[in-house]
C-alpha cells in the first residue's frame, strides 16, 4: 500500500470532524474521496499532507509512520481549491519549486521542469508569471508544481469545484491523462459525484466523518450500501415498504404489493424496508397490460421540463412521490400513470442501514 | 425638492464627501506651501555649515537608520509570530506593541528616563562600563525605537495577514522547513507591506523629538536642535534645518517606495 | 545535523521569531514597568493641584477633543471618497493625506508657523480679528489636527475599503439614495476602522508636542507643561502630570474601544 | 413587456463585454441568461440595475427609459452571488430595509416582512442576525429582501453557483416556487445549463459579448441554432461532412455515406457542412445487419465508466472521435463497431452559423 489511513480521528472543540476512518490506496491508484460539504474530506487531507495532527489514528506512507512527521518530510503534494501559485515565481521557477528542496543538480532540475512542462502542454510559457495566466493554466501548473518531486501521493483537493463547467471537463480530462501517464497514486477528493466517478478507480464516499462506503463507482452506483450513498451518487427514489413475503420477495407499498421474484430478503415478514430506484430505471407502462413487470400506480402531481428529458413526479395513494425520467412527451398532471418498477434496480435497506 | 430634476441631484451627493474632506486637504497643503515658498529667503547651504547644524545632521543619520534596522530585525519576526500562532496571551501581546502608539512622546521619553536613566540601576550600570543610555546617541536610539518601532511591528503584521496559509502549506508540502518558508514564501509576499513599516519607522525615528528631548537633550539630532535654534532666532533661523530634515524624510520614503513598488504608503 | 531527532528540531524553530520579537517587546514594556513603580514614591494630588498643571490639564481637555472632532467630521467623508472614488490626481491627494504622518512634528509646526504665523497675511488678518492662530488655543488646535488627522483618514479609509461595495449596490436597488446608503450601509459597516482611527487621532493629539511647541508654547498643554517641569525639576517632577496624560490617554483608548467593540487596534 | 433590452453594448476600455444584445421579459417569466463566464452576462445586469451606464442601447422597464436613472429609481431588485445581506441587522431588518425606503406604513411593513419569511419558510428566525443563520437559509433571506418591495423584475445573477449540490437543486427548487406563486418577472442569469434548463421558461444563450440564441430550452436543446448552443447546453459530437445530394439528403464523412431519408439541405453538393448529435442519441449496431438507420463505422478508442453508463469512444476513419453513450457492457477498446445515426437527431450548420 502506497498510502494507508488507519483509524483516524478528529476533532475540532468539542465537533467530531472525522470519526475512525480507514481507507488506502495501492500504487498507482486514483482514489476519489467524496462526500457533501462539511463531511471531513479537507480534515482528511491536511491530516495525510502533515498540516494537522489528528487526536487519534495513524497515516502510512509506504509502509512507514509518518503521523508525527512535519509536511516537508512526507512526500505527499498538495493542489488545493484555490490556487497556491507563488505569485513572484515565474512558471518555471514555480514547478522548480519542489525539486530545488532535494538534492538534485541543476541541470537535471531544468530537464525535470521542461518535462512536466510539456506535460501539461505549457513548455512555451515557462518564463511568464502565475497573474498572465489563464485559471485553467495556472490550474495544470499546479499540477506540475505538485507531480515534478515524484511524489509518493498527490492529493487534489477539489481542484475542480471553482471552475466552469467547460473549463472543468477539460481540466478533468487533463488530470486524467496526466494520472494515466504518470501513474502517481492519487487521492482525488471532492463534493461532486459526476467529478469523481469519471475520474476514479475506486471511491471512498464519506458522511458526517464516517465512511459510508468504498468499491468502484459502478458498485457503489449500482448496489449502494447505504441509502445516503443511493442518494448521493444520483437521483434517486425512496418508497418505504413492509416484508409480506421473503421469497420470492413480495413487498406492501400502501395498498399495492410489489412481487419482485428473482430477489430474496433476510428480513422477515412485517419487517420495514426502504426501497431505492433511480428515476432513470423506472418508466410510465403503456396501457395494454401484457407486461409482467412489478408496477405501482399513482398519479402525476407535476412535469418539468429539463430540456433533454422530462421529470415526471408520480406521487403514490401513500403520499410518496417518485420521480421518472422520459423522453417522449409526458402524461399531463392528473393523469393516472402505472410505473414500472425493474427489479434488478430495486436497493433496499433495513432498518440498521437506513441512518447511515 | 420635486422641483429639481433628478439627474441633477445626483451629482452633488458625489460632492459632499469631496467637499468636507478638502477642508481637511487644504489644512494639510497650505502649510507646505508656506514653508517651501519661505525657503527662497533664506542662505540654506551657509545654514546647513554651521558645525552645530553639521554634527546634528551627522547625529540624525547615525541614530535614526540604527533604530530603524533594530525595529525592523526585531519587529519582523514579531509580525509574523501575531500573525501566524494564536497562543494564549496574544491579545496582550498586542496591546503591548501598540502602547508606545497611543502613549504621548514625553511621557515615553520620561518613562525610558525611569527604566534606563542615570541614577536607575540599569543606567547606572551602563553609564560605569561606559555606554551612558541617557545624553548619548544610545539614548537617542533607544528613544527612537521605543516610538517608532511599533509601526513596523503593526504594518508587517497586516501583511504576513494578508499572505494566504496555503502557499505556506504548499511550501511545507514541497520540501522546505519553517524557517526556509518563511523566507522564500512569506518574506517575500509580505515585503510592499514590510518596507512601508520599515518607512513609516524611519519617518518617526529621524523627526522623533519628544521623547528624544527627555532622554538625550545633547547630542542634538536635527529635531532638537531646531528646537534649540527657533528658540534663539526664531523661524527664519531654523529654515535650513527644516529643510534638511524634510529632505532626508523625503528622498527616503520615496526611494524605498520606488524599491518596494509601492505607490503610497497608504496602500501598504 | 542528523544526530539530532528530527521530531526536536521543529520546536526552536518556531520559536526563533517569538525570541527576536521577544526583545522588542522588552524595550515596549520595561519602560512602563520602571514608570508605574516609580509613582508611588511621589505626591501625585499634590502636582496634579497646582494653578499651572490644572491650567494644562484643562488645555489638553479643550485642544485635542475639538482637533479630534475636526480630524473626524473632514477626514471620514475625505477616506470615504477616497475609497470608492477613482479620480485622477488621487495618487497626490493620498500622498498629502500621507505626508504630515512622514514629516516631523518639529517641521511640522515650522511649516505651520509660516502659514499662519503672526507676520503671515492669514495670521495678520486673524490677529486682527481677534483670533491668534498662534501662541493661542486655536494654534495648538491647528498643530494636532495636522499632525493627528491623517490617521484617521488612512485607517477610515481601509475600513471602507474593506465593505463590500456589493451590499451598497444593493441598497441603492433597495431604493436608497447615496447619502442614504453611506449612512445606512457603509458608515455602520467601516465603525470598528473608523472607531480605531479616531481614537489613535485623539491619542495622538492629545500627546502632541512637538508642532505644539513651535506653534503655542503658551498656552501650555500637558505634553509642553511636562517639558517646562522636567527642565526645572527633573524626572520626579514630571511624574504626577506625566501619568495624568497616561491616564487619559488609556481611559479614552479603552473606553471607546469598548464602545466600538475593538479588542486591539491592531485589528482596525 | 416588463423588460426591454434594447441594443445594449457596453466596452471596459478597448474591450467589448456586450455588443448589441436585445430581448425582452414578459409579465411574470421567468427566463435564463446563460452563457459561459466572460460572456457579458453580468455586465447585462448591472445596466439593467442600473450600477452601469452602458456605452449604447435602452433599458425599459414597464415601457419606460430607465437607462439614465440611478438605481434607486428602478424597481429592480438583485441577488447576487455571494450573499450581501447586511450583518449589523437582523433577518427582519435586512426584509424591513427594502420596504421603509418606500412610503409604507410601519404595520403594513411588519405585515409585508411576516409574509416574505413565510415565504421563504423562515418565520421563526425574524430575530436572528444573518451570520447565525446557514449558507441555504441566508440565501432565502437574500431571496426575501429582493422580492418584499414587490419589484418589477428580480435580477438574480448566479445565485447557485457557490453552493454545494444537493443545497443547489434544494434552492433551485425554492427559487422556482417563489417564482410561481409570486408572479414575479424574473431574469436568472447563470453559466450552468442544467440550473437554466431546469428554471427558466425561455433562455437567452450568450456567447463572447453576443447573444448566440433564444427559445425555449426544449427547442434550444434539440435544434440549436449554432454550435455553441449545441455544445454548451449539453454534450455534442461535431463532425464535418460534404453535401452529395441536396434532397434527399446524402452527406459524405469521409469515404463513408450517410443517407437522411427525411432531411432536406438549402446547401448545394459540394458545400461542408458540420453535423451534430449528442451521445445519448447514438447507439452501437447489432451485427445482425437487419437495420436501416443511418450508420457510420470506426473503432473503439476508449471506455469510461462512468458508473450509471458508459462513455465509449469511437474512432471514425476520418480521425474524428464520437462519443456513444451506452449502459449495456461495452465493447473493448480496439473492436470495429457501427454506429447508428438517428436522421431526426442530427443538426447540420453551414460554414455561416459555425463560428457562431
Amino acid at each position: 500500500m502506497t498510502l494507508e489511513v488507519s483509524g483516524l480521528t478528529h476533532r475540532y472543540g468539542s465537533k467530531t470532524a472525522v470519526e475512525d476512518v480507514s481507507f488506502s490506496l495501492a500504487d498507482g491508484e486514483i482514489v476519489g474521496l467524496l462526500g457533501p460539504s462539511g463531511c471531513g474530506k479537507t480534515t482528511i487531507v491536511q491530516a495525510i499532507a502533515g498540516h494537522l495532527r489528528p487526536a487519534a489514528g495513524r497515516i502510512l506512507l509506504r509502509g512507514e509512520d509518518v503521523t508525527r512527521q512535519p509536511p516537508e518530510r512526507r512526500r505527499a503534494s498538495v493542489v488545493f481549491q484555490e490556487p497556491t501559485l507563488y505569485p513572484h515565481m515565474t512558471v518555471g521557477e514555480n514547478v522548480a519549486y519542489g525539486l530545488e528542496a532535494r538534492e538534485i543538480e541543476r541541470s537535471r532540475i531544468d530537464e525535470l521542469v521542461e518535462t512536466h512542462l510539456e506535460l501539461i502542454s505549457l513548455a512555451s510559457r515557462r518564463d511568464a508569471y502565475p497573474a498572465e495566466l489563464s485559471g485553467g493554466q495556472k490550474r495544470r501548473v499546479e499540477l506540475a508544481r505538485a507531480l515534478a518531486p515524484e511524489p509518493d501521493v498527490l492529493l487534489l483537493d477539489e481542484p475542480l469545484s471553482a471552475l466552469d463547467r467547460s473549463l472543468r471537463e477539460e481540466l478533468r480530462r487533463a488530470i486524467g491523462r496526466i494520472q494515466r501517464e504518470t501513474g502517481v497514486t492519487t487521492l482525488f477528493v471532492t463534493h461532486d459525484q459526476a467529478d469523481a466517478m469519471a475520474l476514479a478507480d475506486r471511491l471512498v464516499v464519506m458522511n458526517e466523518g464516517a465512511i459510508a462506503g468504498v468499491d468502484t463507482p459502478r458498485a457503489l452506483y449500482e448496489s449502494p450500501p447505504t441509502p445516503f450513498v443511493a442518494s448521493f451518487l444520483g437521483r434517486s427514489n425512496a418508497v418505504e415498504a413492509t416484508v409480506v413475503e421473503p421469497e420470492p420477495l413480495v413487498l406492501a407499498v400502501g395498498e399495492q404489493t410489489l412481487t419482485l421474484p428473482e430477489a430474496r430478503s433476510d428480513r422477515p415478514a412485517g419487517a420495514s424496508v426502504s426501497c431505492h430506484v433511480r428515476p432513470a430505471d423506472l418508466t410510465l407502462a403503456e396501457s395494454d397490460g401484457t407486461d409482467t413487470a412489478p408496477t405501482l400506480s399513482g398519479a402525476v402531481s407535476h412535469v418539468t421540463d429539463r430540456g433533454s428529458r422530462y421529470d415526471v413526479s408520480v406521487t403514490l395513494p401513500t403520499d410518496e412521490t417518485v420521480v421518472v425520467e422520459r423522453q417522449a412527451e409526458p402524461p399531463p398532471a392528473g393523469t393516472t400513470v402505472t410505473v414500472r418498477v425493474p427489479a434488478a434496480k430495486v436497493t433496499r435497506f433495513g432498518a440498521d442501514t437506513a441512518g447511515k | 425638492m420635486r422641483a429639481f430634476d433628478p439627474r441633477r441631484l445626483r451629482t452633488p451627493t458625489r460632492f459632499v464627501p469631496a467637499l468636507l474632506g478638502g477642508v481637511l486637504l487644504v489644512h494639510f497643503v497650505v502649510p507646505f506651501a508656506a514653508f517651501l515658498s519661505q525657503t527662497g529667503t533664506s542662505n540654506v547651504v551657509a545654514g546647513l555649515s554651521a558645525p552645530p547644524a553639521r554634527s546634528a545632521i551627522r547625529n540624525s543619520l547615525l541614530t535614526a537608520p540604527v533604530a530603524t534596522l533594530f525595529s525592523t530585525l526585531f519587529g519582523v519576526p514579531l509580525a509574523y509570530a501575531l500573525a501566524r500562532t494564536s497562543v494564549r496571551g496574544k491579545r496582550l501581546i498586542e496591546g503591548v506593541v501598540v502602547l508606545p502608539l497611543v502613549v504621548p512622546p514625553v511621557v515615553g521619553g520620561a518613562m525610558l528616563l525611569t527604566a534606563v536613566g542615570r541614577f536607575t540601576p540599569l543606567g547606572r550600570a551602563a553609564l560605569a562600563a561606559g555606554l551612558p543610555l541617557t545624553d548619548s546617541l544610545a539614548g537617542v536610539i533607544l528613544a527612537q525605537t521605543f516610538v517608532a518601532g511599533p509601526f513596523v511591528v503593526v504594518t508587517a503584521r497586516a501583511g504576513f495577514g494578508a499572505v494566504d496559509e496555503r502557499l505556506e502549506r504548499a511550501s511545507r508540502s514541497l520540501g522546505y522547513g519553517p524557517l526556509a518558508t518563511f523566507w522564500n514564501v512569506s518574506l517575500p509576499l509580505a515585503r510592499g507591506a514590510i518596507v512601508a513599516g520599515v518607512v513609516l519607522t524611519f519617518a518617526r525615528a529621524v523627526g522623533e523629538f519628544g521623547a528624544t528631548m527627555m532622554v538625550a537633550y545633547n547630542p542634538r539630532t536635527i529635531p532638537t536642535r531646531i528646537w534649540v535654534e527657533f528658540i534663539a532666532g526664531g523661524i527664519d533661523a531654523i529654515v535650513p534645518l527644516a529643510l534638511a530634515l524634510l529632505a532626508i524624510t523625503v528622498v527616503v520614503v520615496t526611494t524605498v517606495q520606488r524599491l518596494g513598488h509601492l505607490p503610497t504608503v497608504v496602500d501598504g
